[in-house]
């Protein structure tokens, strides 16, 4: 249903680009889209899983965890891009006419991320992943400079032959469910795919999930196929990069997820996913630490932290173990949030300083205090430090490794997150303190503060966890690691 | 290019074949409308692109024509070798499926190596015809929905990936993607 | 009540103790000059020579830098009094020390340390070179004597199993005086001695010739009852260290009531007359040397630290316990 | 012109903090007076955190020793803040980041005191560090702050790598966070994963600590911060690394092999040369308090090895003796440590410098501020009658006992050459603390800004009088203190120690006698020699008149230090002479000395260099091209499908 409002909404966004019309459209939109969505949510979780349309769409806690990140950050990151687009326009960056076109995608890519995480057929599933690819192109190619084409063509080509991948694998898994469930397309559903799991052809299901998590992987954003990653996350505008570094890789990985899940039932044994992951993981966090140390551009520093966190995730989730398991699916929510918040705070930053060099960008306390007071904040949760909620999360990833008895690999985790943190520092001392460059010296009003609440949420979770989300994420848990 | 639209044709025909073999309609169908859209709507198109763009483009290579043949051996090894253990299909079928992945490993290769992008594109339909391949020697078609929406899904990217080579042009007046290396770090 | 009595006793012989050292100091530095002189075929000072300078001091008009503080004033009254403090775990004649508990070895250095401190800190007080040059080397030597020092009095102390002064002099009884240890722990306090009492080859004392001091540099502003003070403390200090050799190399037995008067005095002179032997060997190897430059000390104290490591391992190598 | 506002906020919280801390002695004189089982077995609490998590805290002896000395330091520098701000809050500057980082860290601080299992005690660990970080960064207008900051957070960060790898792999191994878990699983771990555990600790302390190598954040990081944070780092902070040595070493890891002992020993030993050695050739008044805080602790590490070395050897006096050597100096060096942080925070906010060649001559025009500091010297030279002297007697007598309890064995000789160490170690104290006292406060004004100096905001110069009060007050009292002591000392060691306090409380008891007796002399000499009449003139100087460049500069005081130990500090000196006609006679000379960071040079920069290389290697995957960004995708693709069959 949501997805219905998300594409009505789409369509109406082109009738007309004056400010007041997309502002209440928009509203309007986000109202129906939290309150159906909330209601779905609260359904999932209250009775363990729901569906709706005579089953076409299903939801178990898993789908309701990713659900509830896009609705969150849907909102706050769309309740944002009002006055940021306006000042785009004002600075003459874009023309007017095209305000309604970029809530037009903004709105297709929402649709197709909630097909993703609404549908429980690995099909539709790879049709939904494709489509926020395309939904996403333009967008990333927004500005049509020079940079912004060059980015989003990289981004289109490298996803769609990535995501191809993905799709043989989905073939492959079909041709191994046919014999046993028919020439369905209920085959594809994973409602019944459990239950003959342990019947399906090794053979086939193997080169199928290889083909699968690489092609999704590349999605995701893994290392080494995370190249196109940084360079859509820092020329999209700051709003679309949020989403895109809090929701859609959650979305890619959501899909690999479900793969996981399934691997886990087969003769193929419960590791045999989980190593791939955990490998690609440490790779990614491994190369990312360089990446971090020596980056110029601010919002490529985040898109690249993005692709270490998802590295974080897979390591938690291939591990397998309930409690990482665990921390993992806390750790998607916080990051999301702790992303999206970031993007957007820099977003700001980057339009009132005009530069993304992180070499220009100086003494944020003396021209903007509240942005540089939420860029602390933002600084302390992506890293992980206490009290926040990230803290709490990466370390029961970590004693996941300790218990799994990969003494060693948790050691280097620790190290290389503490290498990241110390770049991560390192640029934002440079940014926060020291002379201001910049020549015009906005001054800004407290209000800003409410930009941060995200990330008081996050700490927040990291000195006390509800009963309620304790529970959601058990369920979760329960999920991927299949009635454990 | 028009090597490429006559496989398309060819794919698609296939599927027809298929189709009528077990009078499975939908089927048909859809294998019409593949023939329509692959080997009407985009080739139109890219034609429309590259009449635009004034890229002569021969030899805009990286690889030597004996590399890449090497490559392309060595990559279709690979692909028998994968689809070897998979006992379940009958050996045509395997054969067919091997052929179909290295057709889909060929789509990567040439996009590598070339440099101009509407080869690129190319590529993914190269890719793209191999997944269907792969699909037909797998398992006569997939659920209608699915092949649907892959198709929908490849139909519109192409059309996106048409807007941005416009933009490409407007913005390099050159479809070269070799221009396109400054986003780096 | 009657331990009432035993703190008043203790407090009375406390205060003998101190009194002999106050008394005998002048007389000592008097002496030394005299052996000195004999050495250099001259007449020399009288021996009580001392006692009239220190005299002639306290009814001088003293005369202060405007530079000053009253650190400055302070400094004479500490050092006297702290140089005291370092004579109350020095055993006397009588083989008995005010203070003796386990561990006062230690208080005996630290004593002079804070003699030091002040004496340092007051020779920078005249804003002037020659204050700073004393207070700097004087800093140095310091640094350099207190490991021998210190592990001159340990052996000692491993030697007689126990830490307290009075308890090692009255155990070294049972030690052979030709025991290694015990003589190469002779040689490194010694030495520590020589340049603790600031005299040939680590500083002259007879001098005021600006390259070689190091003592009287830190003097130099001073004038008056303050200098007769320091001058005093200066012959203490070299008194205790003399007497600490002296009970070293030949104890004194703790003297109990049965040997009666007589045995008490003869206890006295027999200390009288071991610090004065070694007064005169210290004056005689000063006439035999010359004074070197500050840059050989580290070689010099060296050699003492040397010698009270060897003296240490010798120790153990000849109890077998290594 | 004043801002009212931050002025009252100054002065409320300020005085909420000093509240707070004497509530808190109070009710910790309350509970210790009552006594009771608590003290060895501890009191616990439990704060829910959700999710199945619980952070525990736990009360007994040992933290009440830390939390006292934690409460004292805050109080005392509470109220030495609510003058030091002063400044600050004139120059407009907010005091918010100040004051509610102060508080966090002192919160933190509490909490690791407090904390009973390991997730607790990373959490506050990581907070402490983090706020006294933000503290560090107060004054971030100075580039070079920021780069203390920035080295002292990633320092500790890399230690806390080892101790939150430590506390996963127990916490792997025993299913628990809880310390008392741990120490249960203990003795089933191999000799191997013992080492391992006790070595990423000692690492991970250490650093906290300020053990050499790992000391060079130190410096920085304590004269970079604002006085009363430099007080409260160097008082109470590297304490309760020391605080976590024994709760998680000693009591946790229970006895362990000999060479634990001597590990601390040594470095110890080292850290004490080393710091000292810097300290004596620093011309910087806050480098140079931090680097003696280095030497400090230095001796607190040995008299820990000390206790080691007695336990394995069972020898259960030296142990004692150690243990009470070990919290004797904590309480001294906090109290000595921050007076003297104090003072120099004085100095710099009378003459805006912390070049000791250019003060002088303080004494005259910040008489009182001069005589805390005089106080605060004696006492960190270890020299009697205070209380640095009789906490080293102590561990000398600790070390000495070790060694006449041993049968046979080199140990023999090394324990007392420790000893020896620790008296070159004293002596070179000396100087160092000479200097930075007589070269600032006395002789001539070396600058104008020295010249113009004035004494402090009273409550500046009240403060440290009281520290030394208190000082004076503990060696007075050494029964008290002895008391004192005796609540850690009954949770470390079997069985009572009052007794044993009471019977080798022999030379601390006569600190007092000592102490009474020195006074007693001192003033009768001061009485008999009639001081009748003094004249004030020009010091002589060979009839030249004098200028105050000719007094001993803070670089020549120590100069034959540096000399003879040229290699030891790398010290490199130039000297460039300008001639005039003959090389007799000279125009003008310039001196400079240097001194290599030799540890930074060894460790610190070829990692770094590394570092930076390896990553500059990796953005390079990162070359921009499509082509080959496909590439990576097809060989990713290949490798798996090779890998995964």
């Amino acid at each position: 249903m949501f997805i219905g409002v998300a594409v009505i909404a789409a369509v109406g966004m082109l009738f007309s680009a004056k400010e007041t019309y997309l502002r209440l459209l928009n509203s309007v939109a986000l109202v129906l889209l939290t309150l159906s969505g909330g209601w779905t949510i609260r359904q999932t979780l209250s009775q363990g899983s729901y569906s709706f349309g005579s089953g076409l769409l299903y939801w178990d806690a898993l789908s309701a965890l990713l659900l509830s990140v896009i609705i969150i950050i849907a909102v706050y990151v769309i309740l944002f891009s009002f006055g940021y687009m306006e000042e785009e326009v004002r600075e003459k960056k874009l023309p007017r006419t095209r305000l309604k076109w970029y809530y037009f995608w903004i709105w297709t890519f929402m649709a197709t991320m909630l097909l993703v995480v609404s549908t429980p057929n690995m099909g539709i599933i790879w049709v939904g992943i494709e489509g926020t690819t395309l939904a996403t192109t333009l967008l990333v190619g927004f500005y049509r400079n020079k940079q912004a084409i060059e980015a989003a063509w990289k981004y289109v080509i490298l996803c769609v032959v990535g995501i191809s991948f993905a799709l043989l694998g989905t073939m492959l898994l079909f041709a191994s469910v046919a014999p046993l469930l028919g020439q369905t397309l209920s085959a594809l559903d994973w409602r019944m795919l459990p239950k003959v799991a342990s019947q399906l052809d090794p053979t086939f299901f193997r080169l199928g999930v290889l083909f699968a998590v690489v092609g999704y992987g590349a999605k995701v954003g893994f290392a080494p196929m995370h190249a196109w990653l940084p360079d859509a996350h820092s020329q999209a505008p700051s709003p679309v990069s949020a989403l895109l570094s809090a929701v859609l890789l959650n979305c890619a990985l959501y899909a690999i997820l479900r793969w996981y899940s399934l691997a886990r039932l087969t003769t193929l044994g419960p590791d045999f996913v989980g190593t791939i992951l955990m490998s690609f993981g440490f790779l990614s966090l491994a190369l990312m630490t360089g990446f971090i140390l020596l980056q110029k551009d601010i919002k490529r520093l985040l898109a690249y932290s993005s692709v270490e966190h998802m590295g974080i995730l897979a390591i938690g989730f291939g591990l397998g173990t309930k409690e990482a398991v665990w921390g993992a699916s806390l750790h998607l929510l916080l990051h999301g949030l702790t992303k999206a918040n970031l993007f957007v705070i820099v977003g700001r930053l980057v339009q009132k300083t005009g530069t993304r060099q992180i070499s220009r960008i100086r003494g944020i306390f003396k021209v903007l205090p509240y942005t540089g007071i939420i860029m602390v904040l933002g600084l302390l949760s992506i890293t992980g430090t206490p009290p926040f909620g990230t803290f709490r999360s990466e370390v029961s990833i970590l004693s996941g490794l300790f218990k799994t008895d990969h003494p060693l690999l948790g050691f280097l985790t620790i190290l290389f997150l503490t290498v990241i943190f110390a770049g991560f520092l390192y640029h934002f001392l440079q940014m926060l303190y020291g002379k201001p460059s910049s020549r015009h010296q906005p001054r800004e009003s407290a209000s800003t503060l409410a930009l941060a609440i995200p990330l008081l949420v996050v700490l927040f979770l990291g000195l006390f966890i509800p009963q309620s989300l304790d529970q959601a994420l058990n369920q979760v848990v329960k999920v991927i690691l299949g009635g454990v | 290019m028009s090597w490429w639209t006559l496989q398309t044709v060819f794919v698609s025909l296939l599927l027809i074949a298929e189709g009528f073999h077990n009078n499975a309609l939908e089927v048909i169908i859809f294998g019409v409308l593949l023939l329509i859209a692959k080997a009407g709507i985009i080739p139109i198109l890219l034609r429309r692109v590259l009449k635009e763009s004034n890229t002569e483009w021969v030899g805009e290579i990286y690889l030597k024509r004996a590399m890449s043949l090497i490559f392309a051996g060595g990559l279709s090894l690979m692909a028998y070798e994968v689809t070897q253990p998979l006992m379940a299909l009958h050996s045509g079928y395997r054969n067919g499926l091997a052929v179909a992945i290295a057709l889909i490993f060929y789509g990567l290769l040439l996009m590598m190596t070339r440099k101009v992008a509407i080869v690129q594109v190319l590529g993914i339909l190269l890719i793209d015809n191999g997944i269907f391949l792969a699909g037909f020697f797998l398992t006569q078609g997939m659920p209608l929905l699915v092949e649907l929406g892959a198709a929908f899904d490849i139909l519109v990217g192409i059309v996106i990936i048409g807007i941005l080579s416009k933009q490409m042009l407007e913005n390099y007046d050159s479809l070269n993607v070799d221009h396109m290396r400054s986003l780096k770090g | 009540m009657d331990e009432l009595f035993m703190i008043l006793t203790r407090l009375l012989m406390g205060i003998g103790h101190l009194a002999v050292i106050l008394v005998a100091a002048p007389l000592l530095q008097g002496f030394i000059k005299k052996s000195k002189a004999f050495w250099q075929m001259r007449q020399g000072p009288p021996i009580l020579q001392p006692y009239r300078d220190l005299r002639k001091l306290m009814n001088k008009e003293e005369m202060i830098s405007e530079h000053a503080s009253w650190i400055f004033l302070l400094t004479p009254c500490v050092v006297l009094a702290s140089t005291l403090m370092a004579g109350l775990v020095i055993p006397g004649a009588w083989g008995w020390a005010p203070v003796n508990v386990w561990g006062d070895l230690f208080i005996f250095g630290a004593s002079l340390g804070l003699a030091r401190l002040f004496l340092t800190l007051s020779g920078l007080e005249g804003a002037g070179t020659f204050g700073g040059m004393g207070t700097s080397r004087e800093l140095f030597m310091g640094l350099l004597t207190e490991p021998a020092l210190l592990l001159g009095l340990i052996v000692l102390a491993f030697m007689t199993e126990t830490t307290s002064l009075q308890g090692i002099i009255t155990g070294l009884q049972g030690v052979s005086p030709l025991f290694i240890p015990r003589i190469l722990v002779l040689s490194a306090l010694a030495m520590v001695s020589i340049a603790e009492m600031g005299r040939i080859p680590m500083d002259n004392p007879d001098t005021h010739l600006e390259l070689t001091m190091i003592h009287e540099g830190m003097l130099l502003e001073y004038s008056g009852p303050s200098l007769a003070l320091l001058n005093f403390a200066e012959q203490v200090k070299q008194f205790l260290l003399l007497l600490l050799l002296a009970q070293i190399i030949w104890p004194s037995g703790l003297i109990s009531v049965s040997d009666g008067l007589f045995g008490t005095l003869w206890a006295l002179g027999f200390v009288g007359i071991k610090v004065a032997a070694l007064g005169f060997f210290f004056a005689t190897v000063e006439s035999l040397f010359v004074k070197r430059r500050l840059f050989r000390a580290p070689h010099y104290l060296a050699t003492g630290t040397a010698s009270a490591i060897l003296a240490l391992v010798t120790l153990w190598i000849i109890r077998g316990q290594i | 012109m004043v801002n009212k506002e931050s002025q009252t906020v100054r002065q409320f919280l300020m005085g909420l903090s000093i509240a707070l801390a004497g509530a808190g002695l109070i009710l910790s004189t309350i509970l210790i007076s009552r006594g009771g089982e608590w003290v060895k077995t501890g009191l616990r609490f439990i704060t829910e955190a959700g999710a199945g998590l619980s952070l525990t805290w736990k009360l007994d002896g040992l933290t009440v020793f830390f939390l006292i000395v934690l409460l004292l330091g805050q109080g005392l520098s509470s109220l030495y803040a609510l003058g030091y701000l002063k400044e600050y809050q004139e120059k407009n500057k907010s005091l918010w980041p100040f004051l509610v980082n102060w508080f966090l860290f002192l919160g933190s601080m509490f909490g690791v005191l407090l904390a009973d299992d390991g997730f607790t005690f990373l959490l506050t660990w990581e907070m402490m560090s983090l706020f006294s970080f933000f503290l560090v960064l107060y004054e971030h207008e100075d580039p070079a702050n920021r780069k203390s900051a920035y080295i002292y957070f990633v320092m500790t960060h890399v230690a806390t790598v080892l101790l939150t790898t430590v506390t996963l792999y127990l916490y792997a191994l025993t299913g628990s966070f809880s310390f008392e878990i741990w120490a249960g699983a203990v003795p089933s771990l191999s000799t191997v994963q013992l080492n391992f555990i006790f070595l990423a600790f000692f690492i991970g302390f250490g650093t906290k600590a300020g053990f050499v190598p790992f000391h060079i954040w130190l410096p920085y990081a304590h004269s970079a911060a604002p006085s009363p944070v430099s007080a409260l780092m160097s008082g109470v902070m590297v304490k309760v690394a020391l605080y976590l040595f024994i709760r998680l070493v000693w009591l946790t890891m229970g006895p362990g092999p000999v060479w634990w002992g001597w590990l601390f020993l040594i470095i110890g030993a080292l850290s004490a040369l080393v710091g000292i050695l810097s300290a004596s050739v620093q011309s910087d008044l806050k480098k140079l308090l931090a680097f003696s805080t280095i030497e400090n602790v230095g001796i607190l590490s040995m008299a820990l090895g000390s206790a080691f070395l007695a336990r394995t050897w069972n020898n259960v006096w030296a142990m004692d003796l150690a243990f009470v050597a070990f919290f004797w100096h904590t309480i001294q060096h906090m109290l000595f440590k921050s007076l003297l942080f104090m003072g120099a925070g004085n100095i710099i906010q009378a003459t805006h410098t912390r070049n000791l060649e250019r003060l002088g001559g303080l004494l005259k025009r910040m008489p009182k501020t001069g005589l805390g500091a005089l106080i605060g010297i004696i006492g960190i030279t270890a020299l009697p009658p205070l209380g640095g002297f009789w906490g080293e007697l102590t561990l000398f007598q600790s070390l000495l006992m070790n060694t006449s309890h041993l049968a046979n064995g080199w140990s023999k000789v090394f324990l007392p050459l420790s000893i020896g160490i620790l008296a070159l170690v004293g002596g070179l104290s000396m100087a160092t603390f000479v200097k930075w006292f007589g070269i600032a406060f006395l002789g001539q004004a070396r600058s104008p800004v020295a010249e113009k100096a004035e004494e402090a905001h009273p409550i500046q110069y009240i403060t440290p009088l009281i520290i030394g009060g208190i000082a004076i007050l503990s060696v007075l009292l050494p029964t008290a203190t002895l008391a004192l002591i005796d609540l850690p000392l009954s949770v470390l060691r079997p069985g009572n120690s009052a007794m044993m306090l009471s019977a080798l409380g022999t030379p601390l008891n006569l600190s007092s006698i000592y102490l009474i007796l020195l006074i007693l002399l001192t003033a009768i000499v001061f009485l008999l020699t009639k001081r009748s009449f003094h004249r004030v003139t020009a010091t002589w100087n060979c009839g030249q008149p004098l200028t105050s460049s000719m007094q001993y500069t803070a670089g020549g005081l120590t100069n034959p230090i540096r000399v003879l130990f040229t290699k030891v500090l790398g010290s490199r000196r130039n000297v460039k002479g300008d001639f005039a006609e003959t090389r007799y006679s000279l125009r003008s000379l310039t001196y400079e000395g240097k001194i290599k960071e030799v540890f930074e040079d060894i460790f610190y920069r070829p990692t770094i260099r590394g570092l930076l290389w390896m990553s500059s290697q990796i953005r390079k995957l990162q070359a921009g091209s499509i082509h080959l960004y496909l590439g990576y995708l097809l060989v990713t693709v290949v490798v798996v499908l090779i890998l995964g069959r």
